[in-house]
């Protein structure tokens, strides 16, 4: 039987080469523990890179992928950018597209054949506030980096902080090739807020924001520190080292999720891959994506039809290692649980340690719309 | 020379200085139509520099330039060129990766407002190769019209400086020691060409060939520690013993 | 005496073009040449092979006995040659003073000895290379080929641009170089009688290839053949180097 | 090595050729069409850098200004409702041919390096800008939603990509010719003797400065053309479009290819876009290595690019 | 306020520690090395294996940093900078991000592409209280070291023939050969002497920056933008405008920071429009 093509786009070169990597890890460990088929096909996967965000390369791929290679599922996509472009040729194709990463809000709605799989900044923003609030915490800063997710989660902060009565005391966008924090936190410290928020994409932001927080000695100032999981992404953690120890941040998956499935999940993943590589929440998501095509195929009993999939993808429900997930069978967009955790030291390694968390998160930016 | 004809160039109190050298001071010097005069002077007596503020390069730091009644001193060295002062350089300063022909033809189309035109092909312009093919041909330059000029010898490039200031039909024609460098035979007869030139057309060369400043020049400028120490006929200025003791050493005895 | 330097049917120019074909001369310890020739004979890539600077195609340059010509150019300086190029070529960024002891090797020659030659340089000692006059700028190659302290001087030119005061000293100069200390030179020149005054031998090529050789008080007197060879009407030149 | 020899006369029948090969890469390689528009319009872009590098010697790394203008102009031409393809080319054309005049006042005066700076500078100041204006251009994540109408009213742009190729292949040709027209020109002749000396060209009375500026503005022009096709063809305006790394990415395509050499953009991009798409098939995450190794075997082999060595190969005799 | 300027300060001095060694490649010898950044990040990543691996102590990796990067350096103007010195500069453009794209995907290779790992030594950690203000004392220390880089170059390059030898062959290589000059050795030492530089930059900046493969691109427009604002060829230009960059920087992100991203620019191109040869341009050249 032919094999079941499925096209990959993804960052596999340049400074966001390990979005890529994370990707090929958890679709590699997926395949390898169903013997390298879904649905009783095998399974052939097509990589493209786009080296980063490259809306014009990504849509070239897409296509390319489905009038030469015939690709029947379009997945990978780590930038929203990217993931928009291809987009449109799912439309124009009706190749159902899978998005592992990207993460702005109207990824789904642009394209009927898009479903995605990994979170909307707003989606794991909103509980931090909420968390925030919930804390006693009632005035905030807001700092993000300058570009489209930042500036997503700034708006869904503010809006989920005032709505539960706190007060965004001031708010500063940092351009995205920073080398120098200090001018930011310094203000910062004049400004003594009772609490900081902040949201820059994985990477080396975040810790160059860290050690300049932990320079200033912002901690025995008494201004408390929150950002999303990106800050304390799991690929980086330990690179970033003890500067991020205490830090508190909400995201869908830790690499220290404390269930069965994730410990089975990463017991595989680093006897495959070794411990150098930690499993983070690209390689959850790529995992995850198989998964569901896999189920979805099965609901289909292997109509490869764009139409079926997409209908047996509205819904879908299923166990991930980083707990319940759910395709909303109206927007395309994952339902999941968002954890709060913090930055611990545990058997010596630098984890995100989970502690609270909020059931059944929707994208906020779409409720009510 | 007839007293009542506006002079071609004149410059009053002409002078620049280099932060606290004075290159060039007050200088009053004044070209008739029709003139061949001769700018001659120690090195480092400021003759280029004259030159370069006659064209524009430089800015005077005091003094004025007119050239007929037309005060000339704030204008740019191309506008200077565009109402027709053509100089050449001391130092060859010409288009290495072009070919003679087409240097020539881009001189003429710059003088006839030709060079903006970006709609017509160049080889529809048969009038002006023609005038360039003319040109190279006067100045024995034909043979090599094609030859990069990065690739053409010294004395082949001296004689292109030439020709590209004469491809912008001057009215005044400044020459910085356009002989160095040609060999004697030739540099007579670059300087008979020279001469040849329209009686309209004004000519101050830098020289310091006396045998060519002698032959050639009708009148003499010495400059010397950038202001004019004297001028006159040739005769007087091979007689001049202040000339002869700061610059001519014996060399103007044979003219003398 | 002994042969300082010989070229052995030298075969030399640029790229593929062959500028100097089949080039034999020699010259004895202390003695200095005129190269003459028009306007593009080859006069300028004689002394540039001689440098190093141009494609040898074959033959050979002996220099005091020892082949030179797969030498690299500075190698040939240590040796002992010393090159005036004949665009002047001054270093622009550097100062005249700075032109002038970058290159400047042990020997007789040194920058106070070079001011005294050309006082005006001392004068501009401060000013870059672009910020001087022509003359300044070719009075500066000449000083900076003497702080080498070569024993032979390769002059491209060197007169161009000079005023004449400063030609007749400069002549007398080199001579008496020659004469007291044994500075031997080769002179490219478009003035052959000034050449020639400077030197005891005297070549002439025409298109790359010898057409003459001998005494250069032999060729000055013999004025039809000076006439023949480079088409010089030379009366009045005469009279100024004579005088 | 010794060079082929062709007569001069002959050299508008290679170019034809080079056409027409290019039109039939249509029928040779019909799944790589996009690819193939996208190598046309980056071609168009590199020889819109060599007018203002190659030959008005405006070092610049910061062209991207104007391609990303021009492909924000048709963008949102487009998305707001004029969704007709050629009307965004010229409103590209107009907006970018402004903007390089403007420009242009900043970047004719000062030395090599200034003008990379001030380049560079008002690059990444317009991407800046870009990603401020969130709200119109769609920031970092894109400007969405842009359908275009089809060609002539006739020729929607489809999947395969088709229409895309000959929308570009034409468009790209004819503005090609215009450029060639113009470097052939008078105007072509004095940019190419204010590249040789600047000196020279004041003393034979050119006005530099204005010279560079309509150079410059021609230029810019021709990018913003550039940037519309890509808009129109893929109908998606990522901020990469505007940004340094394009104006870096292009620079490196023209010099592939060879400056100043009106067919070194085009060489420089099927070359480089090929070479990239081949090694990233083969090896999507060192393909950045082989492409290295590529580009410092071209410099080592052949100085002056692609085209640089072509013409040591192959040398021309005849008639002007 | 005087902790801003404090910060901006030492900001410029990182920016002038890893920017120097280019002004000395592109400055001094008119090399358009777009690789600078590899050879910083070569001495970057020399610096962090050895404190990791070898447990070197960070004076010594520095140490260590420069002579890694020097030797690279040295290794690749063997085999192919030096065939370029006399091409076109844009060849040297092609050559060198061609270098560029090799080292990045080399260390991506051999060290992946996430960040490395990296911890202050502890007398560099933390702050000291001076003059009543809490300076941190690692900007402290790039403060010092970039004044005693600036000061060790100044001398060797102002005060001895070396330098003027280095401007020499760079002016006109043919004459400089003609003249005596060895110009393939002093060529072949200076380069390896600015990647060393960069080298040492590039672990200097192991406290503030993160390292990555993609560092060798991603600080590119600072390294020009020093070099080119401060004037190429000089070392006070580059560290004036380095200093200019900092403070601008950090004041303005402090005071304006909405104005974020486009200060440097802004001020960059005014800059460069009223001294478009920089701050202190390079004497001689007209
Ligand atoms: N940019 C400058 N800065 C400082 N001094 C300068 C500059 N340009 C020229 N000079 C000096 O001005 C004086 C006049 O130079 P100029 O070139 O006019 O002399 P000249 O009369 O043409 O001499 P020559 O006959 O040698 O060519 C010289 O002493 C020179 O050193
Ligand atoms: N770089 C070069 N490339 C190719 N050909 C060259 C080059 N330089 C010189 N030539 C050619 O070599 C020949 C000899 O030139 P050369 O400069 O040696 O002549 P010359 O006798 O010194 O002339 P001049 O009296 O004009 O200085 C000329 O025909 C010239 O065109
Ligand atoms: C990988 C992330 C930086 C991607 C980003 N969140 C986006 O959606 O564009
Ligand atoms: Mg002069
Ligand atoms: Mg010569």
């Amino acid at each position: 039987e032919e094999a079941l093509r499925i096209g990959l786009i993804a960052t596999y070169s340049g400074p966001y080469a390990d979005y890529g990597r994370q990707f090929d890890a958890g679709v590699a460990l997926y395949l390898k523990e169903h013997g390298g088929k879904i649905a009783g096909r095998k399974v052939e996967i097509v990589k493209k890179d786009t080296a980063g965000p490259a809306p014009d390369a990504a849509k070239r791929f897409a296509q390319e992928l489905v009038v030469r290679d015939k690709v029947k599922v379009l997945t990978g996509l780590d930038f929203s950018p990217n993931a928009y472009a291809v987009g449109a040729i799912a439309t124009q194709a009706k190749v159902p597209t899978i998005v592992m990463n990207a993460a702005s809000s109207a990824i789904t709605s642009s394209s009927p054949y898009v479903a995605r799989l990994s979170f909307t900044v707003q989606q794991v923003t909103d509980p931090m506030a909420r968390w925030m609030l919930k804390q006693g915490v009632k005035e905030a800063y807001t700092v993000v980096a300058d570009y489209a997710s930042g500036q997503d989660a700034e708006t869904a902060f503010k809006k989920a902080f005032t709505a539960g009565g706190g007060k965004v005391v001031g708010e500063v966008r940092t351009p995205m090739s920073n080398p120098d924090f200090s001018a930011y936190v310094q203000r910062i410290k004049d400004g003594k807020p009772q609490a900081v928020f902040f949201f820059f994409p994985s990477g080396v932001m975040p810790p160059a924001f860290l050690k300049v927080w932990k320079e200033r000695g912002m901690d025995e100032a008494g201004i408390k520190l929150f950002a999303t999981g990106e800050a304390t992404d799991d690929s980086f953690l330990e690179a970033t080292g003890d500067v991020a120890l205490g830090l508190v941040t909400s995201h869908h998956y830790s690499y220290a999720h404390p269930s069965a499935k994730n410990r089975k999940f990463v017991k595989d993943f680093e006897a495959q891959f070794g411990t150098a590589m930690r499993p983070n929440y690209f390689a959850v998501t790529a995992y995850d994506a198989m998964a569901a095509i896999d189920l979805a195929l099965a609901k289909t009993q292997g109509d490869v039809s764009g139409d079926k999939i997409m209908e047996a993808l509205k819904g879908l429900a299923f166990e991930s290692p980083r707990g319940p997930v759910e395709i909303d069978s109206a927007t395309r967009d994952i339902v999941q649980t968002v954890y709060i955790r913090k930055t611990e030291r545990a058997g010596g390694k630098l984890v995100n340690a989970e502690f609270d968390k909020f059931d059944r998160v929707k994208d906020p930016a779409k409720e009510g719309s | 020379m007839t007293g009542s004809r506006t002079p071609s160039l004149r410059t009053r109190g002409l002078g620049v200085r280099f932060g606290a050298f004075a290159a060039v001071t007050d200088v009053d010097l004044t070209l008739e139509p029709g003139a061949r005069q001769a700018l001659i002077g120690p090195n480092g007596a400021g003759k280029t520099t004259l030159i370069n503020l006659l064209t524009g390069v430089l800015r005077p730091t005091s003094g004025s330039i007119h050239l007929g009644d037309r005060d000339i001193t704030p204008l740019s060295c191309d506008r200077r060129a565009r109402i027709g002062l053509a100089r050449t350089f001391q130092i060859n300063t010409l288009f290495p990766s072009l070919t003679p022909l087409s240097s020539i033809v881009l001189a003429i189309c710059e003088r006839d407002g030709l060079a903006s035109t970006w709609w017509c092909p160049l080889r529809r312009m048969t009038p002006v190769y023609d005038e360039a093919h003319a040109l190279l041909g006067r100045l024995k330059l034909d043979a090599l019209a094609d030859t990069p000029v990065s690739a053409l010898a010294y004395g082949k490039q001296r004689l292109l400086e030439i020709a590209l200031a004469m491809a912008a039909k001057p009215r005044i024609l400044l020459l910085d020691e356009p002989a160095a460098g040609v060999p004697e035979d030739e540099s007579g007869e670059l300087f008979e060409v020279i001469s040849e030139l329209p009686q309209d057309i004004s000519i101050l060369f830098i020289e310091h060939d006396m045998n060519l400043v002698f032959r050639f020049s009708r009148r003499i400028s010495v400059l010397v520690s950038g202001s004019v120490l004297t001028e006159g006929t040739p005769r007087d200025i091979a007689a001049n013993p202040r000339v002869r003791e700061v610059y001519l050493g014996t060399a103007g005895a044979a003219h003398g | 005496m002994a042969e300082m330097l010989a070229f052995d049917a030298l075969s030399a120019g640029y790229g593929n073009a062959v500028v100097l074909d089949r080039l034999s001369f020699s010259l004895n310890e202390g003695q200095s040449l005129a190269v003459l020739g028009r306007n593009g004979v080859g006069k300028t890539t004689l002394l540039e092979t001689l440098m190093g600077h141009t494609r040898v195609m074959s033959g050979e340059i002996r220099w005091r006995g020892q082949p030179i010509t797969r030498l690299a150019p500075h190698q040939r300086v240590r040796a002992g040659l010393g090159w005036v190029p004949q665009e002047r070529e001054v270093f622009p960024s550097l100062t005249v003073e700075e032109n002038l002891l970058v290159v400047a090797r042990r020997g007789p020659w040194n920058l106070r000895r070079v001011y005294a030659l050309f006082p005006r340089l001392q004068e501009r000692r401060g000013n870059y290379g672009n910020q001087l006059s022509g003359g300044e700028q070719q009075m500066l190659a000449i000083g900076r080929a003497l702080m080498t302290n070569p024993r032979l001087l390769l002059l491209d030119e060197p007169m161009e641009g000079l005023a004449p005061i400063i030609v007749e000293e400069l002549a007398r100069a080199i001579r008496a170089l020659g004469e007291r200390e044994g500075l031997a030179c080769i002179v490219v020149e478009q003035h052959p009688v000034l050449a020639l005054s400077m030197t005891n031998r005297a070549i002439v090529l025409e298109r790359g290839t010898l057409v003459h050789s001998g005494d250069s008080a032999g060729l000055a007197e013999d004025t039809a053949l000076l006439h023949r060879l480079l088409g010089v009407g030379i009366e009045e030149d005469l009279e100024v180097a004579a005088a | 090595m010794k060079a082929l020899t062709i007569p001069r006369d002959w050299l508008p029948w290679v170019e034809a050729l080079f056409w027409l090969a290019l039109a039939c890469s249509f029928f040779l390689m019909p799944d790589k069409l996009t690819l193939l528009s996208q190598i046309l319009i980056f071609g168009l872009f590199a020889v819109s850098l060599d007018m203002a590098l190659g030959y008005a010697g405006i070092l610049t790394v910061g062209h991207a200004a104007f391609f990303g203008m021009g492909a924000y102009a048709a963008g949102l031409l487009a998305r707001h409702g004029w969704a007709e393809p050629f009307s965004g080319l010229l409103l590209a054309l107009i907006v970018c041919a402004l903007l390089g005049y403007l420009l242009s006042y900043l970047v004719v005066r000062g030395a090599d390096l200034t003008r990379l700076m001030i380049t560079i500078g008002v690059c990444v100041l317009l991407a800046e800008l870009a990603n401020r204006l969130g709200g119109i251009t769609g920031g970092t994540d894109g400007l969405q939603g842009i359908e275009m109408r089809p060609v002539f009213g006739r020729f929607a742009f489809d999947l395969w990509g088709r229409t895309a190729f000959f929308y570009s292949f034409g468009v790209v040709l004819a503005m090609f010719l215009v450029v060639r027209r113009v470097l052939h020109s008078p105007f072509g002749l004095a940019l190419r003797g204010i590249h040789d000396s600047r000196k020279r060209m004041l003393a034979i009375g050119s006005p530099v400065e204005a010279r560079l500026r309509l150079a410059y503005c021609f230029s810019a022009a021709v990018a913003g053309v550039a940037g519309a096709l890509l808009a129109q063809t893929t109908q998606f305006v990522g901020i990469e479009s505007i940004g340094f790394n394009r104006s870096a990415e292009i620079l490196i395509i023209l010099v592939l290819g060879g400056t100043g050499r009106l067919y070194g953009g085009m060489a420089g991009a099927i070359v480089y876009m090929l070479v990239h798409d081949v090694f990233a098939d083969i090896d999507p995450q060192f393909w950045m290595f082989w492409l290295g190794i590529f580009l410092i075997a071209a410099v080592m082999l052949g100085r002056g690019g692609i085209m640089g060595m072509l013409s040591r190969l192959v040398a021309t005799r005849g008639a002007k | 306020m005087a902790i801003v300027l404090f910060d901006g300060v030492a900001y410029g001095m990182l920016l002038f520690l890893i920017g120097v060694g280019l002004s000395i490649t592109m400055g001094l010898m008119n090399f358009v090395n777009l690789a600078h950044g590899a050879f910083a990040m070569a001495g970057g990543y020399a610096a962090s294996l050895a404190m990791q691996h070898w447990g070197l102590g960070f004076f010594p990796a520095l140490a260590l940093a420069f002579i890694a990067a020097a030797v690279i350096g040295a290794g690749l103007e063997f085999l192919f900078f030096r065939r370029l010195y006399r091409s076109h500069p844009l060849d040297q453009v092609l050559l060198s991000i061609g270098v560029v794209f090799v080292s990045i995907s080399v260390t991506t290779y051999l060290f992946g592409p996430s960040m490395q790992a990296f911890s202050l030594p502890p007398s560099l950690d933390g702050r000291v209280k001076l003059l009543g203000l809490e300076l941190g004392r690692y900007r402290l220390f790039l403060i010092a070291s970039g004044l005693v880089v600036l000061a060790a170059l100044l001398l060797a390059l102002n005060k001895t023939r070396y330098g003027a030898m280095v401007r020499a062959a760079v002016d006109n290589q043919r004459v400089a050969a003609g003249t005596g000059i060895h110009v393939q050795r002093l060529f072949f030492l200076t380069f390896s002497f600015g990647c060393g530089l960069a080298g040492l930059g590039g672990a200097l900046s192991l406290g503030l920056l993160g390292l990555e493969p993609s560092f060798a691109l991603k600080y590119l427009i600072y390294f020009l933008i020093v070099v080119c604002v401060g004037g190429a060829g000089t070392i006070s230009g580059p560290f004036l405008a380095a200093l200019l960059v900092g403070i601008v920087d950090v004041a303005g992100k402090y005071y304006l920071p909405g104005a974020g991203a486009f200060l440097v620019y802004v001020v960059m191109v005014l800059t460069l429009l009223v001294r478009p040869h920089g701050l202190i341009p390079r004497k001689g050249l007209a």
